[in-house]
């Protein structure tokens, strides 16, 4: 007796959760076809794809707000791993014979040289551009927030189009938010922060560009190609317990 | 969840006497998987932390982390004296991502040459966002633990980093469970030792002083309290007494199994259950099987003031078939039979 | 007296009258004099008070945090010329027999006080409930005496009552007490539940602070042990001449090892240790045997008819018994009547806080049954204890204390989020004095 | 209650099998009418209450499911902020106490946040900002000693009884009751397996009842869902909520009656009930204000000092046990009047003397004291050890100097210091006008300097010292 209407209950589930599937499906297809551009997109390698908003946005964005913008612009879900191969196989492919004209590279510290990987860069631009001096995390940071706010505004004045226009307004509130500016539920003042921003970047550009340009000369002459786009490789790091004569120094 | 980093050595701290601890650490795999293979049945309790914890953990950290941390900015910047928007961060995670091993001794690196960096005078970050520190052991199994605080901040006053931890959960003024201050300011203590052990391989003559930082969450979203400032000389004494005892239960466990699995040896080995196991142990309700017929079973006080006698002897006492033994036992015997006559009296009235 | 004591005893006048004169006639409202044991707190403020009243023709007020101090202050300043010296104490109070008819006392706060320039001395909380009659002004020049053990809460009361305040008290001493929990405070932007020296340095760190830097109590073996442990921050020396501190006993020993102490204590070991064998008994709320080991050791220097050289035979007025507990105080109390010497007195460290004598004999905090809590541990306590004597400390304990500090593992949960951790400043300050007596062969097992 | 005393006491209760009173005197005054009891369920380390069980005692309760306890929209919790609104308005109109009972301090903490977020909450409604403000108000008046609006009930009972197990284990209000119960054969046993899954207000989540786990993942899947599927998913959350909202209930109505069974009189609490109404009632018609000034954080201060001074002198009065721990350290006077001064019988002057046993004794000279279980105070004139090694209090009696049954020697009579701690609210005041620099100064003022004497300091005191 249970058991049937057990039955009953899963058969009719389940054929609800066919029809929705069916709808969603049909939903789909119909935004698919209206908006074409990103259904190629879709299809592109995420390298050219970082290469392009990296170019758009004309500084060196991190992997976190690439993936975080991605998602409402094109529709694609980029796990965190995803910019760790993307990292390699930028290097393998330059180290192999065929050169390409462009290569997606990353920062570097203004001191060392070293790689700083999470955040993205182009090979034809100018060493200074790459550069990480004390202050330039803060200019990166407000660069980007700077480049996503204009993103959602453009969408909104339908200038560009998104996969999921609504979503991306958040993306750009929360760069706003984590700037530092007021934030109201539902409000996306767009002129206002992107003028705060710019404010705020004002203070520091000068001096940070400044740095990056000097120690961009020191780089150049220290680096071979390789490592000015993928940072010194990095010294070996020796660990305790190697030998049985060693002593811990808190001892 | 595994016993392993400054977990390994706040545990280690909290009960330094505990052999079967010691065998946890060295032993590959969950806590969990530990106590089931000592066992031999599944574990049937609540174990690890919940998804609720560490979405908020999670959440807490990013708040903190974002926008070149400024809300860790805004948090210390009254405490060094500077404008939030004049302190300089650096994230290691945005250097080197990644929580295996490798993507470890990378921050490491990183963080040494800050740290040498900052001996030399050079300019250096205010806040480093994920260092990575190691605390050295002895050569053998475990020869070091991996140390990660959440922070390292300048501190102008000592002339050296100190080390800090986000803390997700709420504190309303400044009210912390006694167990979680514990825990935390052990945490502290282990990152402190660390730090130490780095400066020292830097110029031994640099002293860092014994305190760190606590950023709690305010209960309204998730903005941090201002810092709390912790005294941890004692914390970082405790882990070092961890520290020790984890050596001396490293030579017993390496004696004992002769190359098989430390979980493998636990039977000779002797716990020392604590009241405070029951709350931070898988393998609690084990080790307290053996005391299950002392007097201990009725908790840590209960042990000290009795000593090591037995419930039944306890019995006997109270009820006359044993003869006290000596002055302790014949008061115990008086007392708990006065004690017994006046509630059976209330009982009887 | 060698050339290095009055080269000491000369910084501490300078110390002194640098204090006095920056506080009274300076630029500054609130100064403050850090004072180590027996190093002339009161005298400074004996000073203080005879200098303003006099030519300045100040109306200084004397504010102690209890009554006690009240009346031995209002007994030193009477051995002073001064145009006014009155005192003023809670209705319900009656005068000790000593002052009656010396001074002018006031049952409460009365319209003809505190009229032209002179002194007079009350306590925190009478001064509180007559501030209907007061007001900023009231007073040129506030002293507040043993300020360390006075809560910035209770001084908020009469702070706006002189435009210029001293504060004088022993920043190693007990804080003050507080049965409410004050977590929540610690936080805050004012930590009212501190003393009201730390809780001004809080706010206002730079607040001139004068350190007294001798003590004319404790002998030099004394002294550096204290300094060393409990005033981290108060560098202080001894100006005491051992010579003029000598014990000898008519009577030679015979108890092995009580009498061994004694006669370290007579050959100039001003702190020695005497250990029963074993921990204390887990079942008694006072370790009996301990206790009665204390009285005993009372008794033997009486019995041996300890004499201060130069100076008297010591009485039982001259020993006194200190132990944190208030039951176990009462144990020693048995077995010194036991013994027929009930007149030497019995207290707790709150209670000999403040007062000094030729001998003491305390019992170790540490010696208890199962690990030591925060009370045991604390600091303060354990600073008093070991700073009473003029002569010598005897302290009492278990052997086992030996382990208990061996063995400790700090909980690191005693003190709310952000504090100062005292209770593991305490332990430290135990392990110290503990493994210096050890290795300074000062301790004598039983 | 010393180690050595609760350890024995243990040890009875476990060879009894049940729990042990450790009090004579209740610490708790009798519920009033306006009683009411709440139990939550909040999401662990988010503080967020999930599910919430209100109402009076008496009836089964009204019970709140929250699905999206984490989003802002908090109209689900109106039920309860007008139940709350309307007992505290019914306290009021009736000017009389009132109680909430509580299962354990989670609950208190659960609803103290709830307060924290809601209380000065601009986008909530008028009513939830309301809810937020008597949170607050019952959290801050349950940190006072002594306060009688919060009724805790695991610590009510680990106030009163002690039982089998580590004392650690009785934070466990389920287990505690497991040795109240006389169906339970073996409470060591049955309260240990109880002790499985949490008493603290959140859901369990162990292999074999994996609740917080499977509302996580219901609630992330009616997110995305819709239609009468959603409605099953958020069925199925409402009833695990429910059933353990509802078992938290249980535990707090078991663990009252359990207390209120044990029979212990409640008097001499007239004093605490008094001074908690008025705090709460006056927190209530005025709103919650924390305190940050310093005089406000005074007051706050010696309100819980007072407050701690009279709930253990309270106890003193009224608990024979705890009397008799006290004069082992002196905290109370047991004795014989030895001796009667007063002139005319029933009159002042009238001083007496004490002869008591007790070498310890905690009382010093000019302290006020009472005799317990009389209305006779007095101040205390002399203390003097007795030829037998006991002590002489002697005291001139300041009130109750007509009740001549204790007022007459050979009458056995027990003193304790009397609870004169009070919180000098004209003096704060004061202190709020004067605003000294010291206390509400960002700034050191510097003052005129005065003209210095000129002499050493040392040199004047000597000479002012009289010959």
């Amino acid at each position: 007796m249970d058991e049937s209407i057990d039955i009953d209950r899963l058969r009719s589930e389940e054929a609800e959760l066919q029809r929705k599937l069916d709808e969603l499906r049909a939903t789909r297809i119909a935004l698919e076809q209206k908006v074409k551009p990103q259904s190629r997109d879709k299809a592109r390698p995420l390298r050219d794809l970082v290469l392009d908003l990296v170019q758009d946005a004309g500084a060196p964005l991190n992997s976190l707000l690439l993936a975080s913008v991605i998602r409402p612009l094109q529709g694609r879900t980029i796990p965190a791993t995803r910019f760790g191969t993307l990292s390699n196989d930028e290097a393998k492919s330059f180290d192999s014979s065929r050169a390409r004209p462009v290569y997606l590279c990353h920062c570097l510290t203004h001191d060392q040289g070293q790689a700083v990987k999470r955040f993205w860069a182009r090979s034809d631009w100018p060493l200074p551009e790459r550069v990480m001096g004390p202050m330039t995390g803060r200019i990166l940071f407000l660069q980007g927030a700077a480049w996503t706010i204009n993103l959602a505004r453009l969408v909104e004045a339908g200038e560009l189009v998104a996969d999921n226009p609504e979503v991306l307004k958040y993306v750009a509130a929360d760069q706003a938010r984590d700037a530092g500016l007021s934030v109201k539920r539902g409000e996306f003042p767009y002129e206002a922060w992107l003028a705060t921003i710019a404010d705020a970047i004002d203070r520091h550009i000068g001096e940070d560009r400044a740095l990056r340009e000097t120690a961009a000369v020191v780089l150049a002459s220290r680096l071979d190609d390789r490592e000015r786009l993928f940072g010194t490789r990095k010294g070996l790091v020796s660990l305790p317990g190697s030998t049985p004569s060693w002593r811990s120094a808190i001892e | 969840m595994s016993v392993k980093g400054s977990t390994a050595l706040v545990r280690l701290a909290g009960n330094p006497d505990c052999e079967i601890l010691g065998a946890m650490v060295l032993q590959e795999g969950s806590e969990k998987r530990f106590f089931e293979r000592v066992v031999g049945e599944p574990y049937d309790r609540e174990f690890g932390e919940r998804q609720s914890s560490k979405r908020r953990g999670a959440q807490f950290e990013r708040n903190a982390y974002a926008g070149d941390g400024r809300l860790l900015r805004e948090a210390f910047a009254p405490m060094l004296g500077r404008d939030a928007d004049a302190l300089t961060v650096r994230n290691l995670i945005d250097d080197y991502p990644g929580s295996k091993d490798d993507a470890r001794v990378a921050r490491l690196r990183i963080t040494r040459g800050i740290l040498r960096d900052s001996v030399a005078g050079r300019a250096v970050p205010d806040i480093i966002i994920q260092p990575q520190l190691l605390l050295p052991t002895r050569p053998g199994p475990k020869p070091y633990f991996f140390i990660a605080p959440d922070l390292l901040v300048w501190s102008p006053l000592a002339g050296t980093y100190l080390p800090g931890d986000l803390k997700s959960f709420i504190v309303r003024e400044n009210e912390v469970a006694a167990s979680d201050l514990a825990r935390v300011r052990l945490q502290l203590g282990a990152q402190l030792l660390a730090l130490r052990h780095e400066y020292d391989q830097i110029d031994q003559s640099i002293v860092v002083p014994p305190s760190g930082m606590l950023l709690f969450s305010k209960p309204n979203g998730l903005a941090p309290h201002a810092p709390r400032v912790e005294d941890i000389g004692g914390a970082i004494e405790a882990v070092r007494i961890g520290i020790a005892a984890f050596l001396r239960h490293r030579q017993k466990v390496n004696d004992l199994r002769a190359g098989a699995e430390p979980y493998t040896v636990v039977a000779d080995l002797e716990p020392h259950f604590e009241d405070a196991c029951l709350s931070s142990c898988v393998m609690a309700k084990w080790c307290r099987q053996r005391v299950a017929e002392h007097v201990a079973d009725m908790g840590d006080v209960a042990g000290n003031v009795l000593g090591d006698m037995t419930m039944q002897r306890l019995l006997d006492l109270m009820s006359g078939s044993a003869a006290p033994s000596d002055d302790h036992e014949a008061i115990i015997a008086e007392q708990l039979r006065a004690l017994a006559d006046q509630h059976d009296e209330e009982q009887a009235a | 007296m060698t050339a290095t004591r009055q080269a000491r005893l000369d910084h501490a006048d300078r110390v002194l009258d640098e204090a006095i004169e920056r506080s009274l006639f300076g630029t500054d409202p609130v100064s403050i004099a850090k004072s180590p044991p027996g190093a002339g707190k009161t005298f400074l403020v004996e000073c203080a008070a005879a200098v303003a009243a006099g030519a300045p023709g100040m109306r200084v007020v004397i504010v102690t945090p209890g009554v006690s101090q009240l009346y031995d202050i209002a007994e030193r300043l009477l051995a002073y010329r001064l145009p006014r010296i009155e005192l003023a104490h809670a209705t319900h109070r009656v005068l000790p027999p000593s002052l009656v008819g010396r001074i002018a006392a006031s049952s409460g706060w009365s319209t003809g006080l505190n009229v032209g320039p002179g002194v007079i001395v009350t306590n925190v909380h009478l001064l509180a409930s007559y501030l209907h009659q007061l007001g900023p002004g009231s007073f040129d020049l506030m002293i507040v005496d043993e300020a360390y053990q006075l809560a910035a809460s209770d001084f908020m009361l009469v702070a706006h009552l002189a435009s210029r305040v001293l504060m004088v008290g022993d920043p190693g001493q007990l804080d003050p007490v507080h049965s409410a929990d004050t977590t929540n405070l610690e936080a805050g932007a004012h930590k009212i539940h501190w003393s009201a020296p730390a809780y001004v340095l809080d706010r206002f760190p730079a607040t001139p602070v004068f350190g007294l830097p001798v003590t004319r109590r404790l002998l030099p073996d004394t002294s550096d042990l204290v300094q060393a442990s409990f005033y981290p921050d108060l560098p202080f020396q001894s100006v005491v001449d051992p010579a003029e501190r000598r014990l000898e006993f008519r009577l030679p020993g015979l108890v092995p090892g009580i009498d061994h102490a004694l006669d370290a204590v007579a050959a100039g070991k001003s702190l020695v240790v005497v250990t029963l064998p074993g921990a204390p008994p887990p079942h008694q709320e006072a370790d009996l045997d301990l206790a009665g080991l204390m009285a005993e050791i009372a008794d033997r220097f009486l019995v041996r008819q300890a004499q201060w050289m130069g100076n008297r035979a010591l009485t039982e007025s001259d020993i006194g018994c200190i132990d944190p507990h208030v039951i176990a105080g009462g144990a020693i109390g048995d077995g010194l009547r036991q013994r027929g010497r009930g007149a030497i007195r019995v207290d707790t460290v709150e209670r000999w806080q403040g007062l000094q004598l030729p001998i003491s004999i305390v019992r170790h905090p540490l010696s208890r049954p199962s690990t030591p809590t925060g009370f045991d541990l604390e600091a303060g306590r354990w600073c008093v204890a070991l700073s009473r004597h003029q002569i010598g400390c005897v302290i009492v304990a278990r052997a086992s204390v030996g382990d208990t500090i061996r063995d400790y593992v700090h909980g690191c949960d005693t003190v709310a989020a952000g504090a100062r951790d005292s209770t593991w400043r305490g332990f430290e300050a135990h392990r110290t004095i503990w493994n210096t007596l050890v290795a300074q062969d000062r301790v004598f097992a039983l | 209650m010393n180690a050595f005393d609760d350890t024995l006491h243990r040890a009875l209760a476990r060879a009894r099998r049940r729990a042990l009173p450790v009090r004579t005197s209740s610490s708790l005054s009798p519920d009033p009418d306006v009683t009411i009891g709440i139990a939550t369920i909040k999401i662990v380390t988010e503080e967020q209450i999930q599910a919430v069980a209100f109402g009076t005692l008496d009836r089964a309760p009204t019970v709140i499911v929250r699905l999206d306890p984490i989003g802002r929209d908090v109209s689900d919790l109106l039920p309860f902020a007008r139940f709350l609104n309307a007992t505290v308005q019914r306290s009021i109109v009736a000017d009389a106490p009132m109680r909430v009972w509580l299962p354990h301090d989670v609950t208190l903490e659960a609803l103290d946040v709830l307060g924290h977020r809601y209380w000065r909450n601009q986008t909530a409604s008028a009513e939830i900002v309301r809810m937020g403000e008597l949170c607050r108000v019952i959290a801050h008046e349950a940190t006072i000693p002594g306060q009688q609006l919060v009724a805790d009930a695991t610590a009510q009972l680990q106030g009163h009884v002690v039982t089998g197990m580590a004392p650690i284990e009785e934070g466990h209000l389920h287990a505690i009751l497991a040795w109240f119960d006389p169906a339970v054969a073996d409470p060591l046993f049955e309260a240990r397996e109880r002790i499985r899954l949490p008493a603290s207000g959140i859901l369990p989540n162990t292999p074999d009842h994996p609740h917080d786990d499977r509302v996580d993942r219901l609630r992330k899947e009616a997110k995305s869902a819709s239609g009468a599927y959603r409605q099953r998913l958020e069925a199925q959350i409402d009833a695990i909520l429910r059933n353990w909202v509802q078992h938290e209930w249980d535990l707090m109505v078991a663990g009252r009656r359990a207390f209120l069974d044990l029979g212990l009189p409640s008097a001499g609490l007239d004093g605490l009930v008094k001074d908690s109404t008025k705090r709460v009632a006056y927190a209530l018609t005025n709103g919650f204000f924390p305190a940050r000034q310093p005089d406000h954080l005074a007051a706050q201060l010696s309100v819980m000092e007072a407050g701690q001074e009279k709930a253990d002198h309270a106890a003193l009065e009224s608990d024979p046990l705890l009397r008799a721990q006290a004069m082992r350290a002196g905290a109370v006077v047991a004795g014989t009047v030895s001796a009667v001064r007063q002139p005319r019988p029933k009159f002042y002057p009238c001083d007496i003397d004490v002869d008591s046993s007790q070498s310890v004794v905690r009382l010093r000279l000019d302290d006020k004291v009472s005799i317990v279980g009389t209305n006779v105070t007095g101040v205390v004139r002399g203390l003097d050890t007795t030829p037998t090694g006991g002590t002489r209090v002697s005291l001139e009696i300041t009130g109750g100097v007509r009740t001549q049954s204790v007022l007459s020697v050979g009458a056995g009579v027990e003193l304790v210091r009397s609870a004169f701690a009070f919180v000098n609210l004209r003096a704060l005041g004061v202190v709020r006008e004067q605003q000294s620099w010291i206390f509400y100064g960002d700034t050191a003022p510097t003052i005129a300097a005065r003209p210095s004497t000129g002499q050493s300091a040392l040199a004047i005191a000597t000479a002012a010292r009289r010959p």
